[in-house]
């Protein structure tokens, strides 16, 4: 079924009794070309891209819960193609460049909204470092601005730049950067992949792997044993525990994110803004909320919640940096868990197992990789070759030197 | 959260600065053959488990001692804190 | 306005009289009111209007869980959105405004969505908006965002202020209802430690909203007569207005004290909220439980409340939503209301039951259901079908609804608790694991009657102290109600074809749970997002429920089977401002001083953040009307005489011990072991990943003790990773350690007459002459006659220099007497821009250097880490992509007919395109160099070693600009370093 | 013999205390405080004896001895911090160290810290708001560390409720002083009202 603004009109007047599910409920089947672990973002995006540019079909989606319950249904909705270094950059310019006709070709409004972001500069070695980073941007095509003080404060005159700590003296941005919605994304991916054949089974948790002779043949699920010619694993949150049961450890720590949403309030922001001198990012939804976040909690966790220190910590900087919102009051916090890789970039690789791939350590910047990863992912899965964008999210480069390390902290985990 | 310290009771863990998996107290011999390796598996190889975790905490607002905390990562019980370097004292006597 | 809908009794304070507005119109109320209840009073119905339809929107409940009626409260930058007037207390002179209604609450544009009601149902947006795609961002978007939002902000800077504080507790009792009195008396006698919070402004939950009797007195006096004795204990501390929103982990509790929330603003000091974090050892929960409405047609209209609400405003604030009330009702309790407004001489038109089993009273009982209202703006009449067929319209303008009771569950959820259903009260009470040290009690436990709470309360105070070794009593219980629950399960009304409400604000209905099944977003949390069912800011406590179970209707699944209600913090939202407390503003974080700070000012210095430290950036002097005249004549009197700059902010360890030198030896990459006493050594410290970690000296006072420099910003990383490696990796050696950094002002003082100035302060018996006091050389000394002092002939400009630090009390003089000894050099005081350019001259790697990124061979410093010796990073640093010989090496960059070389910039072979592949490295640093007469540089480049001289383009596209620079030798001045030994 | 000569400030960049009252509550500066860290060397933690007869006592884990001349307190393991008039023991490390000798570490810390006297009537509301110190249970001769607005900072308990000692290090002292002043006027209004 074809989504359209006829469609609506028609059920509108006629009951709304057309609507057809949105994505079908399947048993599943005993053996796949490809199973996908995780029915997250990355993986119904994987899936998708299998079925539509790499002409899969004998694939399926296994999902412990309900599709979506990850990380991409716990996010601050972000997207962007902001960063540094050559080994993340063409990588995230192709996300965006994704995320920019993911409508049209999902059929599905996740209301992709680029609405720009704005990363704020209050030291002049910050300045360095975003003119270096703004002409890395530019280089790759993902288009940049460098602000001064005057122009920054015409943008977003709400901003503390009469008594701050630390004034603001700039800004990079991204005109392309933006939110999405982010359930939506997960629902769109599933419902353009269930109509190009791909199985979405829920409520089965892979327990096992079947391994023999280094090679993968398929996994144990709470469903039963489902075959597979290839098995890709973008369980983000789980990794470590996934990769355990094929016998793997990995240059992973899961850890929690918070993230924060206001109650809903007439526009106030609008785009994305990023305080360069504290723990604080914030958008607003198109329902009206703040949502807004900060620094992870700092230590290992499974649990999808986090503590008070950090709640106080997000909303310190979110005052210091827009006096206005004191009054505005917090409704709902949430947890999500953060694969935190060695270097902060993500790992999107072939394992030395036969047939088993893996897709994870995605950090806090998963949502807005979405795209690109199921792309980059189901390439990888369908040609055997990583993709020209992901060449460097290799599991091996630490035994190299070849970190990607934006933040530049390095291999500590929760400082990333 | 509140961490046990082993010489000043109940802490809050604000006052902590943590670091990652107790494994980073067994540091191997850089002068050794093969330390390329040991080095490899012993920085960027974690773990990572859902259960009892090991792990390095420093009193950075407190006595400024290193703690090894035993928690659960699904529940974020406590289950025992020492002085990092008692356990490293203690490993150094094994070897 | 007159208070038309007042009724007798009540626990207001009707001697006091207070005025306030609500969208212009004056009204009048008492004190002991909350807002919604003095304009119940005057007749006042309508105050909201719901998120997507816009449809008229009176309160439905009388506390914290309203989703209708909120309102902007307050003038000015003090308005506050999105504010419950059902728990709003009315203050003289309080100002209230509608919100998300225009141009009036009355008629408002956008109830035109009402009318496409029919088109806008769950997920519509999904599906449409798509074409062209560019009129999304262009049109659907901004007109959705402008509909959308509830309240407004001011704009305006919160002109209040929040404190924050700790409280420890033995038991925190959260709620002071029946169970939660009851709870903190038996602790309280105990002599346990209690804290009893409770979001409302007068302690005793239902019992101030209830007729029952306790023991022979009303239930509003009992808790008058509890609080006092609580209040004689002084390990008791009362908490009134205050909001436990939050359980963490291990008995940390985060609440929220409205301090001056129900004043009129007076300007003083007070702050307007106080955020406590309780440390509690036990906690015991007694929330109470909210009440359920039942979803049937047309059933949001203004008037149309939870039966207990409606009575609650009977009792408490002598006040009816109308005189003409009927009441539709599941359960027995729902009858109790129709008993304590009659008796407030309010006519009840009927009770509406649909049970069987429904009990009789002084009044018309209807077996049957309500199948539709009427009334725009207010509930104007109801229409039910009897179980005998007959459709009936009552002329009311008060309906109370009570479809059940729901346990208060929500702060059990805060971590692992998953709520159980419970059969026979059709609701979910607490189960899954608690936090830590939480019992519940009361009707959030599920025990509905007064009798249930009270005797829920003392013994969940009694188990929770045994816990913890002390020994409490249960006190005799007042004798007190104790019916049981008598109900039968109603979600909603089957029959009516109009709209049945689940979510109100949110504007879901029954219609939209179906859908969304249809769709297939079965599970809890698809039917939640998909709809937003529970997304409100009642966080889903009036909706969860309804939803679910209309759901597992639709699956043919049991309740328990199709999902549970989940909550997360807060219990009720949280003004960032408190959250934020005082660290806001120029407060954010704590400012650190240099101890020439104020000397510096009275220069006229202008001031840097240099993460918490302010330092003079340079100093103007008259007829400089540009920052770069300071600069430069700073600089350049550093290379032709002398200048002093406070370097204070640079971390200083003091290291001590037997095996302070082996330490130092495995900390560094370069060899510490053999420095003699008296000297100093410039240092590489590696993160064991062989990244550049921090640079800095490290000088030998004596065999056994050294001191550590720092970078300024790496001060407290670099101590903290100095005790990991001294407690964790060699706990074997003899080593203190211990942070100095603010017990010694220290200064640079540099350039050819440095050591002819320090001459004039250092005390004779001590010789810094070239030859008794080398290049690296460190003492302790005495100067101005005797204050003790230390001396490092150590140089961050490559000039003659040395850093002189005294304790930090002498600094400020120190400065003065530098400059009047000074006097006859020309002495020059110079700030961190100044201190930039002379290093970036000297090629010293700095914070956009040592950026995490790069390696000892990327520093040019590979041969500097031995081979000889185990340190921290050695290992890894020489890794394939960190040490290879064609790698990125810090170099020199000197502009060619330029006036600029931006940091920043990339850089490119001369004539090659601009591609990433083209791309082979970066500036980090640039300043323009007086000594030079031109701008300068520092900058990685791929094999920079082998291309002294070559020619290449700096691009900066994101300014527009495309510089050429030679390549040379990141020393700019004396290379060979003559000058640090003269 | 040179001509200059160095005369004190105090961390506030003036020639006397800081003291500041509200609402009959003071906080004052005290630079006449000498402060030195001790640090026993392996295998010597019987320095703690030595320390005790110094100090007059031992001073325990979590302790505040005072005593005349010097008064201690404990500050991490088999590591102390000793105070002392200024005005006869500016070079306290020295003598310390003279006492100690290579058993222990010493190091001068009279201007690392800021020592603050904090006096007054029900000084609880006020210390609940700045640190997170379980106060019914903070006895007098009690020391610990704690943050007070976002500031690493030492309270010491002379008189429960009444009397304080706080430290933070120099270079925060206005901060510091800012945040404990803010705080006293906020107490001091919550009372009034």
């Amino acid at each position: 079924m074809r989504y359209s603004a006829a469609r609506v009109l028609w059920e509108g007047l006629t009951g709304h009794k057309g609507w057809t599910r949105a994505w079908r409920d399947p048993e599943p089947k005993p053996q796949y070309d490809i199973v996908i672990i995780g029915g997250g973002g990355h993986g119904l995006a994987t899936a998708h891209y299998l079925a539509s540019i790499y002409g899969q079909h004998r694939v399926a989606v296994l999902e412990k819960g309900w599709i979506g319950g990850g990380n991409v249904g716990r996010n601050t909705t972000i997207i962007r193609s902001n960063y540094l270094l050559d080994g993340n950059e063409p990588f995230y310019e192709f996300s965006l460049k994704l995320w920019e006709g993911l409508e049209q070709d999902l059929n599905y409004n996740a209301m992709v909204s680029q609405r720009s972001i704005i990363n704020l500069i209050h030291t002049d070695a910050q300045r360095d470092a975003f003119r270096r980073r703004g002409n890395a941007m530019i280089l790759h095509g993902a288009g940049a601005e460098l602000l001064n003080a005057e122009q920054v404060r015409r943008e977003v005159p709400f901003l503390n730049f009469d008594n701050a700590r630390f004034p603001i003296k700039g800004a990079l941005v991204q005109r392309r950067g933006g939110t999405v919605r982010h359930d939506a994304v997960a629902w769109g991916y599933a419902r353009a992949a269930n109509s190009r054949g791909v199985d979405i089974i829920q409520n089965c948790e892979v327990t096992g792997f079947r391994i023999e002779n280094g090679k993968v043949l398929g996994v144990e699920t709470t469903r039963g044993y489902i075959g597979a010619g290839k098995v890709g694993v973008a369980v983000a949150g789980n990794s470590s525990r996934v990769m355990a049961k094929a016998g793997m450890r990995l240059p992973i720590e899961s850890h929690v994110l918070q993230a924060f949403v206001s109650e809903g309030l007439k526009p106030v922001i609008p785009g994305v803004i990023t305080f360069g001198a504290g723990h604080f990012y914030v958008s607003q939804s198109d329902k009206g909320g703040l949502v807004f976040g900060g620094d992870i909690d700092g230590y290992n966790t499974y649990a999808q919640r986090g503590n008070l220190p950090v709640v106080e910590d997000v909303c310190e900087g979110g005052v210091a940096l827009m006096p206005i919102i004191g009054r505005a009051r917090l409704l709902r916090m949430w947890g999500g868990i953060m694969d935190m890789s060695m270097d902060g970039s993500p790992y999107i690789d072939k394992t030395h197992i036969d047939g088993l791939f893996f897709n994870g350590g995605w950090c806090y910047g998963g949502f807005k990789a979405t795209p690109a990863s199921g792309y980059a992912f189901a390439h990888l899965l369908a040609t055997g070759k990583p993709h020209d964008t992901a060449t460097a999210y290799r599991l091996d480069r630490f035994r190299r030197g070849g970190m990607i390390d934006e933040k530049g902290v390095g291999a500590q985990p929760n400082l990333h | 959260m509140l961490i046990p310290h082993p010489i000043l009771g109940l802490r809050d863990a604000q006052e902590f600065t943590y670091l990652g998996d107790a494994s980073l107290l067994d540091r191997p011999d850089g002068m050794a053959e093969g330390a390329s390796e040991a080095f490899h598996d012993y920085l960027y190889l974690r773990d990572n488990p859902a259960g009892e975790h090991r792990e390095l905490w420093f009193h950075e607002q407190g006595d400024r001692s290193w703690l090894v905390v035993t928690r659960n990562t699904l529940t974020h019980e406590i289950t025992k804190a020492e002085l990092a370097r008692d356990v490293a004292l203690a490993r150094r006597g094994v070897k | 306005m007159t208070q038309s809908n007042r009724l007798n009794g009540g626990q207001i304070d009707r001697a006091q009289l207070l005025r306030f507005t609500f969208d212009g119109q004056s009204y009048s109320g008492h004190a002991g009111d909350t807002l919604a209840s003095a304009l119940l009073s005057n007749g006042v119905r309508l105050m909201g209007r719901s998120f997507k339809y816009h449809r008229p929107r009176g309160p439905i409940s009388a506390g914290s869980e309203e989703p209708n009626a909120l309102m902007m409260i307050g003038d000015g930058a003090r308005v506050e959105p999105n504010t419950r007037a059902t728990v709003a207390e009315l203050y003289d002179g309080l100002t209230a405004k509608s919100q998300n209604a225009w141009p009036s609450l009355k008629l408002d544009a956008l109830g035109i969505n009402d009318v496409f009601s029919n088109f806008l149902t769950a997920g519509f947006y999904y599906k449409t908006f798509m074409w062209p795609r560019a009129f999304w961002e262009k049109f659907y978007e901004p007109a959705i965002r402008k509909a959308a939002g509830l309240g407004r902000l001011s704009m305006q800077e919160d002109p209040d202020c929040y404190d924050k504080g700790f409280l420890h507790c033995d038991l925190l009792v959260i709620g002071a209802g029946p169970s939660g009195l009851m709870a903190a008396l038996t602790a309280a006698r105990a002599g346990a430690r209690v804290i009893l919070a409770d979001e409302d402004f007068r302690m005793g939950g239902r019992l101030n909203a209830e007729t029952h009797e306790l023991g022979g007195q009303s239930g509003a006096d009992w808790a008058t007569a509890t609080l006092a004795e609580l209040a004689s204990f002084d390990t008791v501390r009362l908490m009134t207005r205050t909001t436990v929103f939050g359980a963490y982990d291990h008995g940390v509790f985060g609440a929220v004290e409205r301090v001056s929330d129900h004043l009129r603003p007076t300007g003083d000091t007070r702050p307007r909220q106080t955020l406590w974090r309780i440390y509690a050892r036990r906690s015991l929960l007694c929330a109470g439980a909210t009440e359920r409405m039942v979803g049937f047609a047309n059933n949001d209209r203004p008037g149309i409340l939870q039966a207990g609400a409606l009575r609650a405003y009977a009792n408490r604030w002598a006040v009816t939503a109308g005189l003409r009330v009927t009441v539709f009702t599941n359960n027995d309790d729902g009858h109790r209301t129709a008993r304590d407004l009659a008796a407030k001489g309010v006519e009840i038109v009927a009770v509406i039951d649909p049970r069987a089993e429904a009990p009789q009273g002084d009044w018309r009982v209807i077996r049957g259901q309500v199948v539709d209202t009427k009334g725009r703006l207010g509930l104007k009449s109801v229409t039910v079908r009897g179980h005998d067929g007959r459709q009936e319209v009552l002329q009311v303008e008060g309906l109370g609804v009570s479809g059940g009771w729901n346990p208060n569950v929500s702060l059990t959820c805060h971590q692992r608790g998953r709520p159980e259903w419970r059969e026979d009260i059709a609701a979910f009470v607490p189960g899954g694991t608690l936090p830590v040290g939480m019992a519940v009690a009361g009707a959030a436990a599920g025990d509905l009657s007064t009798h249930g709470a009270l005797r829920g309360g003392a013994e969940g105070a009694v188990a929770s102290l045994e816990a913890l070794g002390i020994s409490a009593k249960a006190p005799e219980l007042p004798e007190a109600e104790d019916a049981p629950v008598q109900q039968t399960p109603l979600w909603y009304v089957g029959e009516g074809k109009a709209r049945k409400w689940i979510d109100f604000q949110n504007d879901v209905t029954v219609k939209d749970v179906k859908l969304a099944h249809q769709e297939g977003f079965v599970s809890v949390e698809h039917l939640k997002r998909y709809t937003t069912l529970g997304m409100a800011t009642d966080q889903g406590k009036n909706s969860n429920l309804g939803g679910l179970a209309v759901m597992a209707e639709l699956t043919g699944q049991t309740i328990a089977q199709t999902g549970t209600t989940m909550f997360r913090p807060p219990y009720t939202p949280v003004a960032m401002g408190a959250l934020a407390g005082r660290s806001v503003g120029k407060d954010f974080k704590p400012t650190r001083l240099t101890p020439s700070h104020h000397w510096a000012e009275k220069q006229g210095a202008v001031f840097v953040e240099v993460g918490q430290w302010m330092r003079a950036q340079w100093f103007p002097q008259l007829g400089e009307t540009h920052w770069r005249q300071s600069v430069d004549r700073e600089a350049l009197a550093v290379r032709k005489s002398v200048g002093v700059c406070d370097v204070t902010t640079l971390g200083k360890v003091d290291v001590q011990g037997r095996d302070a030198a082996e330490f130092l030896n495995l900390i560094y990459a370069n060899g510490f072991a053999k420095l003699a006493v008296g000297k100093t050594r410039y240092g590489l410290m590696l993160r064991e990943d062989g990244i550049a970690m921090d640079d800095g000296t490290a000088a030998r006072l004596a065999e056994d003790h050294f001191v550590v420099t720092t970078t300024t910003a790496n001060a407290g990383p670099v101590y903290r990773h100095m005790e990991f490696v001294r407690q964790c990796l060699r706990p074997d050696l003899d080593v203190q350690l211990i942070s100095t950094t603010d017990s010694w002002a220290q200064y640079a003082v540099a350039g050819p007459n440095a050591r002819k100035l320090l001459q004039k302060i250092v005390d004779p018996e001590f010789d810094i002459s070239n030859e008794a006091f080398p290049f690296m050389g460190c003492a302790e000394i005495t100067v101005c006659g005797g204050t003790r002092a230390r001396l490092f002939r150590i140089s961050f400009s490559g000039e003659l220099a040395y850093e002189i630090a005294v304790p930090t009390r002498y600094g400020e003089s120190l400065i003065e007497v530098l400059m009047a000894a000074g006097e006859e050099f020309d002495v020059t005081p110079y700030g961190t821009e100044a201190l930039g350019v002379l290093r970036i001259e000297k090629g010293h790697a700095a914070g956009n250097e040592l950026n995490g990124q790069t390696s000892a061979a990327h520093l040019g410093m590979a041969r500097m880490v031995s081979t000889k010796k185990d340190s921290i990073g050695a290992v890894l640093t020489r890794r394939e992509e960190l040490s290879r010989e064609d790698g990125l090496r810090l170099m020199g960059f000197e502009a060619i007919d330029s006036d600029t070389l931006p940091a920043g910039s990339h850089l490119f072979a001369e004539g090659a395109a601009h591609r990433p592949e083209t791309d082979q490295g970066w500036l980090t640093s640039a300043c323009y160099s007086p000594h030079l007469g031109k701008p300068i540089a520092l900058g990685y480049i791929k094999q920079g070693g082998e291309r002294i001289g070559e020619v290449v383009t700096a691009a900066n596209p994101v300014e527009g600009t495309s510089v050429k620079a030679r390549i040379v030798s990141p020393h700019f001045i004396d290379p060979e370093g003559a000058r640090l030994r003269d | 013999m040179t001509e200059y000569r160095l005369f004190p400030r105090t961390a506030f960049g003036a020639e006397s205390a800081h003291s500041v009252s509200i609402a009959g509550v003071t906080l004052t500066e005290r630079p006449d405080v000498a402060l030195a860290s001790v640090a026993a060397r392996t295998g010597e933690a019987e320095i703690a004896g030595t320390m005790a007869e110094l100090c007059g006592g031992p001073c325990g884990v979590g302790q505040y001895k005072e005593g005349a001349p010097f008064s201690t307190f404990w500050s991490g393991p088999d590591q102390w911090f000793v105070l002392a008039d200024h005005a006869a023991h500016e070079t306290l490390a020295a003598e310390l160290q003279a006492r100690l000798g290579d058993r222990a570490s010493v190091t001068e810390q009279n201007d690392g810290w800021v020592v603050f006297d904090l006096t007054g009537n029900a000084l609880t509301p006020m210390l609940e708001r700045l640190c997170n110190i379980d106060l019914a249970r903070f006895e007098a001769g009690q020391a610990q560390r704690c943050v007070i607005e976002h500031i690493s900072s030492f309270v010491l308990c002379r008189d429960p409720g009444l009397s304080y000692r706080l430290m933070c290090g120099r270079s925060f002292a206005r901060s510091f002083a800012h945040a404990v002043e803010t705080i006293m006027a906020s107490v001091a209004a919550q009372a009034a009202a």
